[in-house]
């Protein structure tokens, strides 16, 4: 896409500048409709209606919220560190808006292509942490404090079962770059790593089950690192009022808001990037078959769009469903839980890999 | 299972030279009134002997008895001088299933009971909400604060007293409103 | 050991099995209704706004005694032994004029204990539960039918009547020689009497 | 050298998410550990016993709704029967048995709430709406038989201000039905789930001693394993004539008297209460209300203290009468009032989402600890 731009333009600046600018287009619908469908969604858990007034079935009632949050007073807490605090919610908007920089949306489209994604992906998603604990202690509230100091804690220890699993998927696939990732589980579902990648070998059924305990350990844990219920220490309104946001207002706090939506995109983007071969489509193109070679790309993005939308899906259901954890058990089930079965799975899958 | 007579009784015979009399007229339950200066004692010896077991304490209220002579002061509004202010012990055994109800009037100038928070953690609350509305002071209560009224209350105004007059002005609030 | 995997597979089994209840909601149609748009019907003993039915009414004040938030305030004024003020529709002589009958709404707390002792039904609770106001003022609802003016008048007439008993009495007690002043009274008292009859058109300006 | 360190004063209310009304707790914190709990109550003091110094005795009834406006229906059942004691007037069998039947739907809606709350509490959204979905029902009910959802002021000294709706009994039935499968819900939903286990079991332990002696009463204390319920214990009205057992805490997951076992002892009371429902609408009888409903309230001189199992706890009234139409002094001995003044036992050495956890489970209601 970069060098594709280089060449319409003739300028890398704005074809880079081009280039990074796209993932706003797909975030900022995506938030939109995120937010709805998070309310829709409860709402018809919890046997209500939710939004219906704005547009039909209440379709623009983000919009409205949206415009509700720009007019609000932008109100800054007295003994509250001010640059920090106005500085934090973009800060942790970058750390969400980069991990986009290595998605690979399409075949042709990914903002960077550089050949260790992942890499990269585990390094960026940590960025939110500064941006909520510079928010969290700027505001100069306890609640917000303790808030910062728990997601801090929590995203961090986080990040080991998350790289144990993607290592184990590195070694299966031996590459670092999504796309190349996603390129090897081509055409059909049944070659997606989930099913134990695409070469067949009896290695292959060996290693579905693992696969799915791969892939169970890194949602889980994709799921604390965005301080979703069950693992949302970070805001439990039940008890820190509402965490590292309390004091926010406005427009910044809809700068969490959207950090956190294009976060859960992220995450499940990458969760089906590893898992379920990301763009491709699960059953053939419709391209390929018709011939249409330019409608390809197309379908890639949809296919990517639906798989990440479903996760974020899943996400919204486990978090209507189930209670909060504390905060000593969160540790828990990463120390105790996740990362031993990570490293089991760690080694088995290798051995596998061998064979 | 012991009637109020018995404890009564119990009471008057393992506490030679305190004030204790049974009023027994009463329609629904008989009440012992005791010296508000042995409460504590009685109160200890009722939970630990073994034919009373008072081991739970159900209620406990102050009330103001407006049975002092009621004089107009200046602005002639009712006060009442002299008299007692009581509070009223409901006590229950749970092991032996029965209750009986102790009384401790004190007098209206200085009114000073026993607390028996040490006794029934129960009566902790229970004494400051009686401190709080009927002005009644606990002896040796460990923290003797108003509960329900406001921190900042003015002292000497308890609401549940019968003379009680409503200030002009709380915190500059016009009262009533 | 047995313990860890224990409560992992407890963990995980929970977790899928209150997600299937919730997945099952999903398409439970919903319970609750559009509100302004749909409403509930109400049964026919609910508890909302009252309302006072003033041709009914015969002043006794009984509601007012009952009122535990004291909202209710009722006036009446004897009216004159010669003037008739109809009957309430179960049959009970009005012999008050209800100058004033307010109930201040907003402090009402809806218990019903006014309209259980008012021997005429007269006072009773709607349906209505949509009356908010923007000032405190328009929940003070006045029931009296009377005008001003027309409670002056009844007032005054009171008072002369008043007055002539008084005048009446001393008569009596005096010699006949004040029959004659008696009669002028009398006399004098006719005239205004009759034309506080013509004076009081019936009228309905209830909220 | 040795870095200085002192406690942190959080300051959890008046205005919190969690504390069910405007309730104020200073916690002092040593990092996320509970030191010491120290509750400010009074920010919804509405001087209701001083109100109802200045109340005939029938007036007073619509303020002890709004006690525990959870559970209006049992604060005006335990007012009118200490009048009853007190002036020593009979109710019809009718009157007994339409008052245990709303005393029993109300205790089932007041746990509802307890329990929905208790799930908001551990960040678990939807069981409490479900449970309000279905306490509609009920409050439906009560509103075509008195006309009001939430301060009835439908018991009366000597009698009801309503009788029942024809469709009544009907509907209660229907309701029973319709219910108990909902309960079996809830358990698979919250009350079975690991993480609502874990947060739970262990946590906020109440032993009996210290129960009784803080005067615990209601779920809490049968939580943990005193087999008290003051409607067959101490029974009153016309409970003695049903047949039902008492939940106690038995620590299935956890200690006994664990938040988890508080939580459960609700749940266990609910069918309990559907059991006594179910007898009481066969055994209801027909006849007259208010046939002998006293003209004026007049009570002897003299004192009574009676009290009821609230949904809460033990609810009682001590009422002293000076002969004449107003109460001279009507003393409210609320539940939740007691049950609250343990939370700096329960909570000390906890952490803070257990200390909203072990709020949660004592289901206080802010209306009757201030009163």
């Amino acid at each position: 896409m970069y060098n594709f731009l280089t060449e319409l333009t003739g300028n890398e600046i704005i074809a880079a500048f081009i280039s990074a600018m796209l993932p706003v287009v797909f975030i900022v619908p995506f938030v939109i409709f995120g937010v709805l469908a998070e309310r829709k969604v409860s709402a018809h858990i919890q046997d209500r209606l939710g939004p219906m007034r704005v547009g039909y079935h209440g379709v623009l009632q983000t919009v409205a919220d949206f415009f509700k949050l720009i007019q609000k007073e932008d109100i800054i807490a007295e003994g509250a560190d001010r640059k920090f605090f106005n500085l934090a919610p973009y800060l942790v908007f970058v750390g969400s808006y980069a991990v986009y920089a290595a998605l690979p949306f399409t075949s042709t489209y990914i903002g960077s292509e550089t050949d260790i994604g992942l890499f990269y992906i585990i390094a960026v998603s940590g960025f939110a942490v500064a941006g909520i604990l510079m928010g969290g202690w700027a505001s100069n509230n306890k609640y917000s404090l303790y808030g910062a100091l728990r997601s801090a804690a929590q995203i961090v220890s986080y990040e080991i079962p998350t790289a144990l699993v993607i290592l184990s998927m590195v070694m299966l696939t031996g590459t670092l770059s999504l796309a190349t990732m996603s390129e090897m589980q081509t055409a059909y579902f049944w070659n997606w790593n989930i099913f134990g990648g695409a070469e067949w070998a009896f290695t292959k059924l060996l290693l579905i089950p693992f696969m799915f305990i791969a892939f169970i350990i890194l949602y889980i844990s994709t799921l604390a690192e965005v301080n979703r219920l069950p693992f949302d220490m970070p805001e439990a309104e039940s008890e820190l009022v509402a965490g590292y946001s309390t004091e926010y207002s406005g427009m910044k706090f809809a700068m969490f808001f959207l950090a956190e939506y294009g976060n859960m995109f992220a995450v499940s983007a990458l969760v089906s990037v590893i898992f379920f071969g990301g763009y491709q489509s699960p059953f053939g193109y419709l391209g390929n078959s018709l011939g249409l070679q330019w409608l390809i790309p197309y379908e890639q993005l949809f296919w990517f769009a639906l798989k990440g939308i479903l996760f974020v899906l899943v996400q919204m259901w486990l978090r209507w469903t189930l209670p909060r954890v504390r905060v000593d058990q969160l540790m828990t089930i990463c120390w105790k839980y996740l990362i031993p079965y990570s490293f089991a799975n760690l080694i088995i899958i290798g051995l596998i890999t061998l064979l | 299972m012991k009637k109020a007579e018995e404890i009564f009784e119990l009471i008057k015979s393992s506490f030679p030279g305190v004030t204790v009399e049974l009023s027994a007229d009463m329609p629904t339950e008989p009440i012992i009134s005791v010296d508000p200066l042995k409460v504590h004692e009685i109160c200890k010896f009722l939970r630990d002997n073994e034919d009373c077991k008072f081991d739970s304490l159900m209620n406990l209220s102050g009330v103001d008895d407006a049975n002092g002579e009621k004089i107009k002061d200046e602005d002639d509004s009712e006060i009442i001088k002299g008299g007692t202010l009581s509070v009223y012990y409901h006590l229950h055994s749970m092991s032996l299933n029965h209750k009986i109800t102790l009384r401790a009037s004190a007098p209206r100038e200085n009114p000073e009971v026993e607390s028996v928070d040490n006794v029934w953690k129960a009566a902790d609350w229970h004494e400051r909400e009686a401190y709080d509305m009927c002005g009644i002071k606990f002896l040796n209560h460990y923290d003797l604060r108003r509960i329900l009224m406001p921190y900042d209350w003015e002292d000497g105004s308890y609401p549940l007293r019968k003379d009680y007059k409503n200030p002009e002005f709380y915190n500059g609030m016009k009262v009533p409103y | 050991m047995k313990q860890y995997f224990k409560n992992t597979w407890e963990g995980l089994w929970t977790v899928f099995v209150g997600m299937k209840i919730t997945f099952k909601h999903l398409f439970v149609p919903s319970v609750t209704i559009q509100y302004p748009d749909v409403k509930v019907p109400l049964p026919e003993r609910v508890r909302n706004r009252l309302y006072v039915n003033m041709d009914d009414c015969i002043g006794c004040d009984q509601c007012a005694r009952a009122c535990p938030v004291e909202c209710i305030e009722i006036e009446t004024v004897k009216s004159m032994p010669e003037e008739d003020l109809g009957k309430t529709s179960n049959g009970k002589k009005k012999a008050l004029w209800v100058t004033k009958f307010n109930i201040d709404i907003a402090k009402c707390c809806y218990c019903q204990l006014c309209v259980f002792p008012c021997p005429t039904e007269c006072i009773y609770m709607t349906d209505v539960y949509e009356f908010s106001e923007f000032k405190r003022e328009d929940l003070l609802y006045k029931f009296s039918t009377l005008s001003g003016e027309e409670t002056l008048q009844k007032k005054e007439n009171f008072e002369k009547f008043q007055a002539e008993k008084e005048a009446q009495k001393a008569a009596e007690i005096k010699a006949k020689a004040e029959a004659a002043a008696k009669a002028k009274a009398e006399s004098e008292s006719k005239p205004n009497s009759d034309e506080t009859k013509q004076s009081e058109p019936p009228k309905q300006e209830n909220s | 050298m040795a870095l200085r360190t002192e406690e942190l004063i959080l300051n959890v209310g008046p205005q919190h998410p969690s504390t069910h009304g405007v309730l104020r707790l200073e916690v002092e914190l040593e990092g996320e550990l509970v030191v010491k709990v120290k509750p400010h109550i009074g920010y919804l003091h509405r001087c209701f016993e001083k109100h109802a110094e200045a109340m005939t005795y029938p007036q007073v009834i619509p303020y002890t709704d709004r006690m525990d406006y959870l559970a209006s229906m049992y604060n005006n059942f335990g007012y009118v029967i200490a009048v009853e004691k007190l002036m020593g007037i009979e109710v019809p069998e009718r009157v007994e048995y339409i008052r245990v039947i709303m005393g029993e739907l109300q205790r089932i809606a007041s746990h509802m709430v307890a329990l929905g709350t208790y799930g908001l509490d551990l960040g678990a959204f939807t069981p409490f709406l479900y449970l309000f979905r279905d306490r509609e029902k009920i409050l439906t009910m009560f509103e075509m038989t008195c006309g009001a959802r939430l301060l009835y002021n439908y018991m009366w000294v000597g009698g009801l201000s309503h009788d029942l709706h024809p469709d009544f009994v009907r509907l209660a039935r229907e309701f029973i039905q319709y219910f108990r499968p909902n309960i079996v819900e809830l358990n698979n939903l919250l009350t079975y789930n690991k993480i609502f286990i874990e947060r739970t079991a262990h946590i906020g332990i109440l032993p009996a001693d210290t129960a009784i002696n803080y005067g615990i009463t209601g779920p809490m204390l049968r939580a943990s394993g005193v087999n008290w319920d003051l409607r067959k214990n101490d029974t009153y009205s016309i409970y003695n004539r049903f047949d039902f057992d008492i939940p106690v805490g038995q620590g299935h997951v956890g200690t006994v008297g664990d938040c988890w076992d508080r939580y459960y002892v609700r749940v266990l009371e609910m069918e309990q209460s559907m059991r006594i429902l179910e007898q009481a609408l066969d055994q209801l009888p027909e006849g007259d209300i208010n046939s002998d409903l006293p003209k004026r309230i007049k009570p002897p001189v003299g004192t009574v203290y009676q009290r009821v199992e609230n949904p809460k706890g033990e609810l009682g009234y001590f009422i002293i009468s000076d002969g004449s139409l107003n109460p001279f002094r009507v003393k409210v001995r609320g539940p939740s009032f007691v049950n609250l003044s343990v939370i700096n036992e329960l909570s000390r050495g906890h952490l803070i989402a257990d200390l909203i956890a072990i709020l949660g489970s004592i289901d206080i209601v802010l209306g009757e600890i201030d009163r």
